[in-house]
């Protein structure tokens, strides 16, 4: 791989692992180079965005490198966040409230393992708002809450009952009609 | 005569598969041989049926337009007809047939071009909204009052969003979370879940948690509890409910 | 605000919404400018970012600005990440979405009549996949449903607004009795 190419990479990595930051070897393993090499590469990457970029920088923490908001930013992103538009209710609360409506009665643990991120405070909005309420307790170790929706939930997006949900069906469609397809290749 | 792809079932609609039918016999959408059209056509929907598949209504419609449109045509010209109300031949079916047929075509490659950008978009990743981000949104949700104007909607395109947004948390190198779940906290657990229970509980109801580590865990706590000879485990017959029961002189 | 500090602050707000997007107005009112002057400023900090990075780029959708990895760079990320398989749309679907996206708003009717068959169950798959909505209803006899295309589907396709779906070539009524007439002169 050359150079310039590297640099893409390392760029994309840096994004989209976001707030988890970038592992040292993980960057190695991707780009298929030594960690030397590896380290390099960030290090030029680093200084790029530092000399191109205003409002992004790379932070080394340990062999982690994270692309994050320079100091000057963070008012301006506290400002977003209080933007009427986003006082709605947010993505993850949103996010949380379809798992939830999908797939209850459900622990908060489950619903971390699907969001990737912790839902503590999403879950605490969603009571709030009665829009979910604890059912009981797994039988589980640890005997964790089991979440549900609730009548209000369905009031609110204007449900008769959960059947009413549209399905979730994704791929199947796809993979029939591309089944059908081989079958039918394999007639010619 | 040409053997056809037996194809069928990825004909979108009788439009679709007139399309197929003028492309393979390589004749231009406006100079349409009907006769040997129909008859190919027919043939398809016979074959439909022969395969058992569930032809539409639309087809079995369509066949008839055709047939119409065919002895329309072996009809001899009435020239005297046409000249005094050229308006009927305007209002031919024929006419009708192909102007749905031109526009259904373009339906059609403007569908392929979207299957195109789709491929191409499906090559933009993004990271997750920063978390500080959500931080700050959920403060402004404290009160209880819900949100005007959120739909059902709303909600599935949060979950499409997060269907689609890529994890590197959960990247191949597997975080192995083993250290989190001792077994002695198992073993402590589940006495704890014993007592709670008037000391008896069924096998599975351990293993409400399908997570490996979890399944793993309890599996050995159990084990080692039969072992201290704190718990037995009973099974009344092949495949009955294994019954997990407290052993009560053993406790302490 | 000087035009540098603006600049740093909306790549800091691109970076800090990731997927989910930067909206024109959020980021007007985040700066405390006109939506004029921020779309002003998203297309310099849009250009910059072309211009200065590798693996990165600015991609609209209608009035969301979104930080995305570029093409060269996907390979590496779905190396690295673990990258949720998503569902192609089907024939069916794709062709109804084409329908309604050049004829919006348009009744299921009009859609099973272009398509000669019916479009029911593409159309539900659509909605789930919030691609497109039912905005109204027509004045026409029973009131049929009157279906659009969202965001969403302008963000699925990477089409920054409808006006860059490629023209159908415009064959207007005449033309095509026109059309009509050649092809049934070509018959006799």
């Amino acid at each position: 791989m050359e150079e310039l190419e590297m640099q893409a990479v390392i760029e994309g990595l840096l994004y989209v692992c976001g707030d988890e930051g970038l592992k040292l070897e993980e960057a190695a393993r991707t780009l298929g180079v030594s960690e030397q090499e590896a380290e390099k590469q960030l290090s030029v990457c680093k200084d790029r965005i530092q000399n191109n970029l205003l409002g992004l920088e790379v932070k080394i923490n340990g062999n982690k490198y994270q692309l994050v908001t320079n100091e000057k930013t963070a008012p301006f992103i506290e400002a977003l966040a209080s933007v009427p538009e986003r006082g709605k209710l947010s993505q993850a609360s949103l996010e949380t409230l379809a798992i939830i409506a999908y797939n209850q009665p459900i622990t908060r643990t489950e619903i971390d393992d699907i969001r990737g991120v912790k839902s503590e405070k999403a879950i605490q909005t969603l009571i709030n708002k009665v829009l979910i309420t604890d059912s009981g307790r797994a039988q589980s170790i640890g005997r964790p809450k089991l979440y549900n929706t609730t009548d209000r939930f369905l009031e609110y997006f204007d449900l008769s009952s959960l059947d009413e949900l549209p399905t979730l069906d994704d791929v199947e469609e796809h993979d029939v009609t591309e089944e059908a397809d081989l079958f039918f290749d394999a007639l010619k | 005569m040409k053997r056809y792809n037996v194809k069928i079932d990825s004909f979108e609609g009788p439009l679709d598969l007139l399309l197929h039918l003028i492309h393979q016999a390589e004749v231009d959408i406006y100079n349409i041989p009907v006769a040997v059209i129909t008859e190919q056509y027919c043939e398809y929907v016979q074959t439909m049926q022969e395969l058992e598949l569930d032809v539409a209504s639309e087809y079995l419609v369509m066949a008839a337009t055709l047939l119409e449109i065919k002895s329309k045509m072996l009809l001899p010209q009435d020239s005297e007809y046409s000249e005094e109300d050229p308006v009927d031949i305007e209002e031919d079916p024929r006419e009708e047939l192909l102007s749905r047929l031109v526009k259904y075509k373009k339906y059609k490659e403007a569908a392929y071009h979207l299957k195109e950008k789709e491929k191409a978009a499906s090559s933009y990743y993004a990271k997750a909204p920063t978390v500080h981000h959500q931080d700050n949104d959920d403060s402004s949700e404290k009160e209880s009052s819900l949100p005007e104007g959120l739909t059902l909607f709303d909600m599935l395109e949060a979950y499409q969003n997060l269907q689609k947004r890529i994890r590197v948390s959960s990247s191949q190198v597997t975080t192995v979370k083993a250290e989190e779940i001792s077994i002695e906290e198992k073993m402590e657990d589940i006495v704890h879940i014993l007592e709670k229970k008037q000391g008896e509980i069924k096998f599975y109801d351990l293993f409400l948690t399908r997570e490996k580590p979890h399944i793993v865990a309890t599996f050995l706590a159990v084990l080692e509890l039969m072992k201290h000879r704190k718990v037995t485990c009973i099974q009344a017959a092949n495949f009955e409910d294994i019954k997990v029961e407290y052993i009560e002189e053993a406790a302490y």
